[in-house]
């Protein structure tokens, strides 16, 4: 193959660690950015602008963390088991990495799920918990989450320890789909999908907005924190290699 | 039948055990991997029989073809009888051995390594040397071309010693080859000897 | 500004989940930084221990 | 047909090491039975509760006693040098793998589900219900075994991995246990319950063909250590 | 003074270890809190009958964390042969042997009681009962420990011993269980549990002064194979 | 200080390994057993170490007098430091050694047996040889009188043999006994070693 796509040229650069390196450096201030424009707007919206739900009144206000960090539980982990299949199947040291970076936020995210939704009950069911089919789901992406944990620092060897975590992942995909429906298989005191029904969200379009913000402010909140990490990860193996040693000869010179 | 290592590399930890490792093993041929305690045979060794991945450089070996390997533990199992022991490790041994399975072939094999009559005991109640004795019968079973051996005259007294050296020297007269590593002082001599010295 | 922060009853729950959630963040933001400055250091040290040996 | 002997072979020689030690078949046994007496003696003895109760016990107590057995799926091999020969066979690893689960089910859950009936009967539960509480459990232990064979595999190269594989495997058990119980409870109250079967069902065949891929592949990340 | 030092010694050895392995400390943790968890999926979520039966759950949870935990009391050192070195060894075999229980027992129990409470809110248990149930496995889980590491002890030269030690144990256990659960259940009725808690206070000396010596022997006897 | 063995008779299974086996062993003497695999070597030491009980006869030896015991496997934690698992041999070692427990002789006796360096690593990193290495420095940190080997060398490479006796040598100098088994030779030589040939 003379003249590689471009396809194949970008997956080897961004296979290699410096490049990424470098250019997740020159990425994080622009994500700093956006991701204060979003959560501004978002919170200005949410806590001030949009109205006092007539049936819950201002105690609905916590949907705008509690659905956000609800919907990243959940995608984190799928950005997890995709990673985790990509460093199966091709050996790609950046997805062990990336993948491994993801647990610690996707548990942060559940966990903030959790304790919202259960902040959140205690008004509205008049209980912090139920074991309801949801909240157990999604106790158990917890759970989940720091099973990925535990075995990846069980594991001393990184790259073993990394192999053994993509598998688990994919394995534990099966949760995901029980959580969002679990609302549909059980009668559950839970809410159903209110704002994921496109065709008729069932909801406020001046409570929807600061929402979508909101939702948009933890994602790109969770690409500074996953680069964050993933570069930490990176630096970590490859402690040994020149263009660390050059780094850090430049930060300390 | 040949074996071609290219610019291998291999770490532990941070720490590099050896780099840019090369070197070719034809049939016939015996490679005996020297070096001090903690200097990365057994490391290299696992890495030829892919049981590790290497950092870096490659193992040639015809795809498919099986091998021997015996490392620093037996590999035989407590709970079964020894005559059991081996026909697991003919069932291991591949499709060919599953043809000419047969317990008279076992029986012999376990006389030929010094444990007659202890067909039907338990490995569990066998002393360090016969356990070992008992891993080495996987020799003869196989029909592989390359063993692949960590110290495999551990535990063993200077009969067994002597009965394993026959066998490599037998092995390799028919044109299988070896890689071992060794504490012993090895009785084969020859020009079909090659010697790796491993020096962290 | 006090109608604001009582949330119509619910300051209490309100809070504390906008609190909890800011810290689980802070946290994600603040651990990594922290580990990043570790792993330099690690870095160095291993680097200069490295130069040493060899010389 | 070398393969199939090949599978056979494995099969039975992991059938031949559990009768050895008997304590093998009878364990698990004993050990379910032992959970599911625990409850009455921790909650207290009122027989509508014990049934109201007893499908989530059951399954529980299931669930526990496959979790415990699974424990030494692996572990002895990895110990004694004989999962490396296994990897290094030129056998398809993962039919290999196969028939070790395959043989860990018959010998650690089999009996139990021969003792389900009497337990069943014990809590209060009328034919019809233990019908479908076997069908439920032959259904889903196989599940139990498949997956917690893959945690096994991922914690064999670890000394002190038990509660690790509590972690990593319970939350993939939760599944087949809502459906396996709810089934029972469902039947109990006269209702049908083809979705949960067909549900388990599903799961079983889902089991059966992806976790022997996943259990192969983390046996060889076990034992390149 | 010597033995005094000696006994430290080993308690800190054991606690660093543990604390080494960090899964150590939260494995445990996390297998309470997951067994808990399997009840409400398995019964389902009437938040009625999960208050009548969290006694029960709660302590049978404590139970198996307990049982599986002990599992590695000793086994790691069987098999590294540091515990030939502790037979041999002119210190009073008895006292290491409480030495290394008593780490346990921190290590596996300690940071159970700490989630305790939690757990108990999620059953919705109140206030006064949540103080019984901390103050009956604060005085039942040391008596687990050490009971446990008798099985322990005898089991720890067989191969596959998880589910024999179960055996050997849970029966042992029972006393406990009842005791503790019931404390639990009488308070949450409102009266008073001094009788219960005396119970276990009794068992708990009984055990600290006698388990020991059967561990040592038991132990001796292990070694000698 | 002296070991007096009567009439010893050790049994395995319905299997009579030596009866009526009787030897003297005084202060600066080292007793080599000798034998084929599985001929009661690893029985007899254990036996003499106390950790069995002989089926008939008798080993008389000081009571409370404490042992240096090695046997097949090392005694050693993996998840302990190197250093830490000195520390812990001393305290085995008995009360004697609490009071002279310093870190400092910990690392000496680790640079006499050349794991200098290694003293803050955890032994599952290191090899078979390393790991042997630490468990003899056992014979360093106690001041028992006698040791009590079996197959001292196994995984040694040969600077760790030639290590090993020269402690062996120093030990039975000082007035130390031993015993030991091995199948390498030993290099060793004198009247105040014994050989006693079991052959079952
Ligand atoms: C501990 C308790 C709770 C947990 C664990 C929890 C968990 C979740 C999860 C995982 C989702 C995302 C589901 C999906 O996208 O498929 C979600 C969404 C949501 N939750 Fe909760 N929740 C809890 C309590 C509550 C409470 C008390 C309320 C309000 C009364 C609530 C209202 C909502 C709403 C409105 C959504 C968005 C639904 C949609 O359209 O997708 N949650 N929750
Ligand atoms: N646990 C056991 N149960 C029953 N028999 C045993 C047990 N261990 C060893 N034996 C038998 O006792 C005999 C002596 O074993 P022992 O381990 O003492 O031999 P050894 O001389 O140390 O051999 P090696 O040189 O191989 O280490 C052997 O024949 C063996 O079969
Ligand atoms: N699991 C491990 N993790 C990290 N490092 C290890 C591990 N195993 C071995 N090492 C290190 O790798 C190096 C080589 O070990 P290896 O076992 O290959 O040595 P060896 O040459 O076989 O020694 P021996 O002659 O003692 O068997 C040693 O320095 C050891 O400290
Ligand atoms: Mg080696
Ligand atoms: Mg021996």
């Amino acid at each position: 193959m003379k003249n590689p796509g471009f396809f194949t040229r970008w997956f080897h650069r961004m296979a290699s660690p410096v490049w990424f390196y470098q250019i997740s450096g020159k990425l994080l201030p622009w994500l700093w950015v956006l991701f204060a424009v979003l959560l501004v707007t978002g919170l200005y919206g949410g806590l001030v602008t949009a109205p006092a739900d007539y049936q819950q009144g201002d105690s609905f206000r916590i949907i705008y963390v509690h659905v956000p960090a609800a919907w990243m539980s959940m995608f984190v982990y799928m950005v997890m088991a995709v990673s985790g299949a990509i460093a199966l199947i091709w050996r790609m040291k950046l997805a062990e990495m990336v993948m491994v970076s993801c647990a610690p936020i996707g548990a942060g995210f559940t966990f903030i799920a959790l304790v919202t939704g259960s902040l959140w009950g205690k008004p509205m069911w008049g209980a912090w918990w139920v074991w309801d089919a949801r909240l157990t789901a999604e106790l158990i992406l917890l759970f989940l989450y720091l099973g990925v944990i535990g075995l990846y620092s069980a594991i001393e060897d990184k790259r073993m320890a990394s192999r053994a975590v993509a598998i688990l992942a994919l394995v534990g995909i099966v949760n995901i789909p029980i959580i969002h429906y679990s609302v549909e298989w059980w009668n559950t005191l839970h809410q159903g999908a209110t704002v994921t029904k496109f065709d008729k969200p069932s909801i406020h379009i001046d409570m929807l907005i600061p929402l979508l913000l909101m939702a948009g402010a933890f994602k790109v909140f969770f690409a500074i924190s996953l680069l964050l990490r993933t570069r930490n990860e990176l630096l970590e193996r490859e402690l040994p290699r020149q263009w660390v040693k050059q780094l850090v000869e430049e930060k300390d010179g | 039948m040949r074996l071609d290592v290219v610019g291998l590399h291999c770490t532990r930890g941070y720490r590099s055990l050896f780099s840019e490792l090369a070197f070719t093993l034809e049939a016939g041929q015996l490679l005996l991997v020297e070096g001090h305690n903690g200097s990365g045979k057994t490391t290299l060794l696992k890495t030829l029989a892919g049981l590790r991945e290497p950092d870096a450089g490659q193992v040639l070996w015809e795809q498919q073809q099986p091998i021997v390997w015996l490392g620093h533990s037996n590999g035989i199992k407590d709970d079964l009888t020894a005559l059991e022991n081996l026909q697991m490790m003919q069932v291991m041994a591949g499709a060919d051995s599953l043809l000419r399975r047969d317990a008279k072939s076992c029986i012999s094999t376990l006389e030929r390594m010094g444990l007659a009559g202890n067909g039907h005991r338990f490995p569990r109640h066998f002393s360090a040397g016969m356990k070992r004795r008992l891993a080495l019968c996987r020799l003869l079973l196989s029909s592989a071309c390359l063993w692949i051996l960590d110290e495999p005259q551990a535990a063993l007294d200077k009969a067994g010693i002597q009965l394993f050296e026959a066998l490599l020297a037998e092995h390799l007269a028919q044109g299988g080859s070896a890689i071992m590593t060794s504490h012993h002082h090895v009785g084969l001599q020859g020009s079909h000897i090659q010697r790796l010295l491993l020096a962290a | 500004m006090a109608e604001f922060f009582h949330m119509g009853g619910y300051a209490l729950y309100v809070w504390t989940s906008f609190g909890i959630a800011a810290v689980v963040l802070l946290l994600n933001i603040v651990l990594p930084l922290q580990q990043h400055r570790e792993v330099l250091r690690r870095a160095a040290d291993f680097h200069e221990l490295e130069g040493r040996t060899k010389q | 047909m070398h393969i199939a002997k090949a599978f056979l072979s494995v099969l039975k020689r992991d059938v031949t090491v559990a009768f050895r030690h008997r304590n093998e078949i009878f364990n698990p046994l004993l050990f379910f039975s032992l959970v599911t007496l625990l409850f009455p003696l921790g909650i207290g003895p009122s027989p509508k509760l014990l049934q109201t109760i007893a499908p989530g016990i059951l399954w529980v107590a299931a669930l526990l006693a496959a979790l415990l057995a699974a424990d030494n799926l692996f572990r002895s091999d990895y110990e004694d040098g004989t999962l490396e020969q296994l990897v290094l066979s030129p056998q398809p690893l993962s039919l290999m793998v196969t028939a070790k689960v395959l043989a860990h089910w018959l010998v650690s859950a089999v009996p139990l589900l021969l003792l389900t009936p009497l337990l069943a009967v014990s809590f209060g539960l009328d034919a019809p219900t233990i019908g479908v509480a076997l069908l439920t459990l032959l259904l889903g232990t196989p599940v139990l075994s498949f997956v917690g064979a893959i945690g096994v595999a991922l914690t064999v190269s670890l000394k002190r991995s038990g509660m690790l594989l509590a972690l990593l495997v319970l939350p993939l058990y939760v599944p087949v246990l809502i459906f396996g119980s709810n089934a029972i409870d469902t039947a109990a109250s006269g209702l049908p319950v083809n979705g949960q079967l067909y549900l388990l069902a599903a799961m079983l065949v889902l089991a059966v063909t992806l976790a022997p891929l996943a259990i192969a592949a983390a046996l060889k990340m076990s034992v390149s250590q």
